[in-house]
């Protein structure tokens, strides 16, 4: 399967080849790994891999695979479900939120041209602040959300087109 | 002690609300927790005596609402409010209410609140009493934070004259950002405090953050237990805090320790208090009072062997303060939050599936987590702070690099492990301590490109794809232990994600 | 430090094998668990760095096989052994089997083990030191018993030679059932031990345990850490143990102390020990030296703000013992058991379905518990260890009774509850100890007949029934995490109910 | 429904007549009581009865009903369920573990007829020795363990009969 890490451009690709016992066959990247998964009492596992032993948990949340290693978080999307956003070309790219938060402002209107650089949202999370600017000139498409409104991480906030002929901006930076 | 007290509000939530429960339990006390409609499931109402909603999610409408928590510490009976920190712990108003209401608010007195919590005055304050302060100019307007800053040259900082936690603040590296900064913090502090003022300090390139924890009665005594380091800062937000200062010399705690008792006295302070501390080399600048208890608080608990809300309820209870037991040994805090260290420190969301929590001597870990828990972003997204004690500085940190590697929240993306590689890194060993720590250090910080370790996670990920790690049965959309109000969630929340917000309505 | 250890393997489970691998890390040692086939999914395994499997769940087999302990720390390339407490920690076979195999054994020689783990010996090493030691006489004929009990009077005592933990101990009332006791400590003796032997001693009436903690090194040095107060016991267990001893005079302290410090010296004792007094009024009598770690050294460690296992690791490694630290505060302790306190005590068993563990300042739980796992009955039913730090020890008392509050375990019936009835009580608050204190306050306790708490837990129980309560979907009878053992169950553990004991084979 | 707790012979009542929201109205023996059920996150829940609140955790294993209150824990065994032991006149009395443990020793055979406090089983559990003897006289009808096993809770030793006519012995009592 590919995966994606939730917030990361990157994919990867693994699978399991053989499950025996203790012992897990798996290619990853290409390469062929063996790893050692003995599951413990409180529904974790120690996962043993390149004679490195890991504390992990993992579930799944919606289309996520959830993992922890220790104290360290993964969330990885399969890539086929990841956000549609950063993809070139796209004749509707949509202003995605990069977090959880509150609507702050909403700098522009339906069919507002714009500028690269330009602010068009500003967004509210743990009282900090942060703009999202347009990366490229674009014609606002549709505004998705109103001020003061509470949104996830992920959510479409602007669908932006294409200034002009078929070369698509890229959607939206994060300016802090 | 003038007044027996016999029932305490918790006005707030979250771990310190647990903390102070638990405190005044062993004081003897009934506890009342207070909760909005995104707590209704929260850990600190099971911990208290009784529950009262106080409002929707909003903080403004319930954790900020001072009719509301006033009309439930009526109806409950309680006698005394303890404000915890951030909400309503700083506001003249609220302990102006708690008075008026004919209750003991667990804290300083409005006036006092009030003299302090504005910077601007607080800098008089400490001014009058013979404490050194940090050069600026206490206006915001353009011109004179021009003018201050042709005088003392760049970078200078914009501060919120109400403000606290790296709120409202912001550091101007030229002349080209400072009308946006000054605005933009101006905002900030409107929307964070209700009051947009702002003023001018000069900018110290590398000091470190020393604070002096004090305690005074109403009898007029002072007392300090030593000092905090809370140098190591994100965005103005302490995140790693320790007990003792290290390397700090005697003369210079002891001056520290002065100055500060100095100022509360002078200020009349009562009940748990710190007064913060720019240290630049030997100099040491007085930045402001915390007019509440720290988060950071069980640091000084490890290291002094006392219980600081059981004190602070003494103090409210009329006692007087006694002297300070002998400290002993280091104590290091580490603040776990709900946010992506690898993505630039976003704010992460989720249901807490599993928690591994760390044990053992001299490990503690102060949170209102539990399994099943949602964690939203209606509040601070702090989880939790692991706190480790030792012998000395080294055995405390190993202790927390160790208590860290223990450590585990499957389900909210959290800062643990670069915290835990923090704490594990030589410049922390070394302590290389300053407010720009952080920035030296770990600016551009990404987890260890391991390939182990990357190989690790995605065949734990495709284990758990194949079901053969993790429970496979848990529906992390199901809400587990559901309050009433999670059948109200409409279709078009599932259709949406907006998952998330669906218990607050 | 006269030699450089690098891995330590831990021949022990449990709380203690958790707590051993904790310290060893913080010294900075590489860890090796071992396991039995009973113990494949538990704690103490993920926190070493490595796990090896010793044997089945039969302890004679695996934690008590010398053998297979020394193979598997040959193979993992251990340099040193701790064991941790029961089991082989005080058998002189295994010490010496450790050092044959060239590894450093974290506890006395096997020359002490020999000398002091036989109580006869002991005794005589004692009274040599100028220790008093209970009247008795070293023999356990019957002859010999009734002459001894002619003499002084019933009751006595039947002890056994190689004994501890109140296996193989008999009080005897009158000359009816000397024979049977003498016969039943014998194979009691024997089984728990290997070793049959019994003497007898005057049995005082209400005497109470006080030990003392000591440690070692291999250049003469011998320090003392104060006492313990370990006469809250249930059929000669210890369930409840503190430091300070309440009231215990500077002056009777200090003599303890001393013949602690003068026993150990004579005894060329090294590393961790403890030297067990039984306190008539001012008067003390040794009654034994528990040559290892003991299960209830967090007080000492929680009052002396040290870490005992650290120290043990620094003695094996060749240091030298320095001068303990300041005391400060109080510490209690409480060992919470699978046992149906209101049914004669009886040994619970079960799966962990929910684990609530209290938190907080003073708060510590040792413990290897976790959700999911079985408790069966191969090994001591010892759950965890909650133990809480107060600056006197009313606010200890108070602390462990608000612990125990926040304290569940779904899934295992246990001793928490009784606990805290216990330290609740007057007779607990008031200190009136003696090793009589559970006959004499709690002989025959049964947990408040109370209405309402009776109506409550039959509520909840229907609400369980009809799905309101408790996740619905737990299936106990499904392996969580399950080792390859459970699927081998045959249909006929499952139609005699005999599932617990399906993972041991 | 009938309630036994585990180990005892009381007998319970209780029925949940309705639930409203938080409201809870129940009939627990005979009586009619209101309650208020607070789910919490933990899958735990806070239960007011009669003016006191309890932290209250439950589960179902097999057929029994587990439920803590605070640190008190109760295993309730629907009545019909529970073990047939202690019941008088029964023509096969059975002696049965009191606890999980190991059959250290048996003292008889089968067809032994035996006295009132005659020692049958001596069972082992944490290293401790319990011997269960026989309660009034009676006849060996059934040896169901041997020496050296393990045993759990419940399991049946020994079955008795009685040793003449039809008034029955009361199985057996346990002696530490």
């Amino acid at each position: 399967m590919k995966l994606t890490i939730a917030g990361d451009a990157r994919e990867f690709e693994v699978g399991i080849v053989s499950r025996d016992g203790r012992e897990v066959r798996a290619i990853v990247g290409g390469k062929q790994m063996v790893a050692q998964l003995d599951p413990l009492a409180d529904g974790g596992a120690l996962l043993t891999v390149g004679g490195r032993r890991y504390r992990a948990f993992g579930a799944r949340r919606k289309t996520a695979l959830l993992v922890t290693l220790g104290p360290r978080t993964f969330e990885f999307i399969p890539a086929d479900e990841s956000p549609r956003r950063h993809r070139r070309g796209l004749a509707t790219p949509e202003v995605t939120a990069p977090m959880p938060g509150k609507v702050l402002k909403v700098l522009v209107s339906e069919g507002d041209a714009v500028e690269a650089g330009q602010p068009l949202v500003v967004l509210e999370a743990m009282k900090m602040e942060t703009t999202l600017a347009a990366e490229s000139p674009a014609v606002v498409r549709r505004v998705c959300v109103a001020s003061g409104q509470m949104v996830d991480h992920g959510a479409v906030l602007i669908e932006l087109s294409p200034p002009a002929g078929p070369s698509a901006p890229e959607s939206a930076s994060r300016d802090q | 002690m003038t007044r027996r007290l016999t029932k305490l509000l918790v006005a707030n939530r979250g771990e310190i609300a647990l903390r102070i429960v638990r405190g005044a339990r062993l004081f003897g006390l009934k506890t009342v927790a207070v909760y909005s409609e995104a707590d209704a499931s929260g850990a600190h109402l099971a911990a208290a005596d009784e529950a009262r909603l106080i409002g929707p999610a909003e903080a403004s409408q319930s954790y900020l609402n001072i009719e509301s928590i006033i009309a439930a510490a009526k109806a409950s009976g309680a006698d005394a409010i303890h404000p915890g920190y951030g909400f309503l712990s700083e506001r003249p108003e609220f302990a102006r209410a708690v008075r008026e209401a004919g209750m003991v608010f667990v804290g300083p007195t409005p006036e006092v609140l009030a003299a302090l919590g504005d910077k601007v005055a607080a800098r008089r304050i400490a001014a009058a009493a013979g404490v050194a302060v940090v050069p600026g100019v206490e206006s915001g307007e353009l011109a004179a934070a021009r003018g201050f800053a042709v005088q003392h040259g760049y970078p200078i900082l914009v501060k919120a004259a109400a403000g606290g936690g790296g709120r409202g603040m912001r550091v101007v590296d030229s002349e080209a950002h400072l009308e946006a900064a000054l605005e933009a913090a101006a905002r900030e502090a409107k929307s964070a405090f209700g009051d947009g003022r702002v003023f001018i300090e000069k900018y110290l390139a590398r000091p470190r953050h020393v604070e002096i924890q004090i305690l005074g009665d109403e009898h007029g005594g002072v007392v300090a237990l030593g000092e905090r380091e809370c140098s190591i800062q994100r965005r103005h937000q302490k995140i790693i805090e320790e007990a003792p200062a290290p390397g700090l010399g005697d003369a210079t705690r002891t001056k520290m320790v002065d100055a500060a008792v100095r100022l509360a006295r002078a200020a009349h302070y009562t009940n748990a208090g710190t007064v913060e501390f720019l240290l630049d080399g030997d100099q040491f600048y007085f930045l402001e009072v915390n007019a509440r208890l720290q988060v950071e608080h069980p640091v000084t608990e490890l290291r002094f062997g006392c219980d600081l809300v059981f004190e602070q309820l003494r103090i409210a209870s009329g006692g007087k303060v006694s002297a300070p037991p002998v400290p002993r040994g280091s104590a290091i805090e580490c603040r776990i939050y709900a946010e992506d260290a690898e993505h630039g420190f976003r704010p992460a969301t989720g249901r807490v599936l599993h928690l591994s929590i760390p044990g053992g001597p001299g490990v503690r870990f102060d949170s209102h987590l539990s399994e099943g828990l949602e964690v939203g972003t209606f509040y601070d997204g702090m989880l939790g702070k692991l706190i480790c004690y030792g012998t000395d500085r080294e055995q405390a940190r190993l202790r927390m690099v160790e208590a860290l590697g223990e450590f585990a929240i499957l389900g909210v993306t959290n800062t643990a492990a670069f915290l835990r590689e923090v704490v594990a890194s030589e410049p922390f060993q070394r302590a290389e301590l300053s407010t720009r720590f952080l920035d030296e250090f770990f600016s551009a910080w990404h987890a260890s490109d391991d390939a182990t370790e990357a190989a690790a996670a995605l065949i734990a990920a495709a284990l758990v794809a194949d079901g053969s790690l993790g429970t496979g049965s848990i529906d992390a959309a199901r809400p587990i232990g559901a309050s009433g109000n999670a059948s109200a969630r409409s279709p078009w929340d599932e259709l949406k994600g907006f998952e998330l917000w669906s218990r607050a309505r």
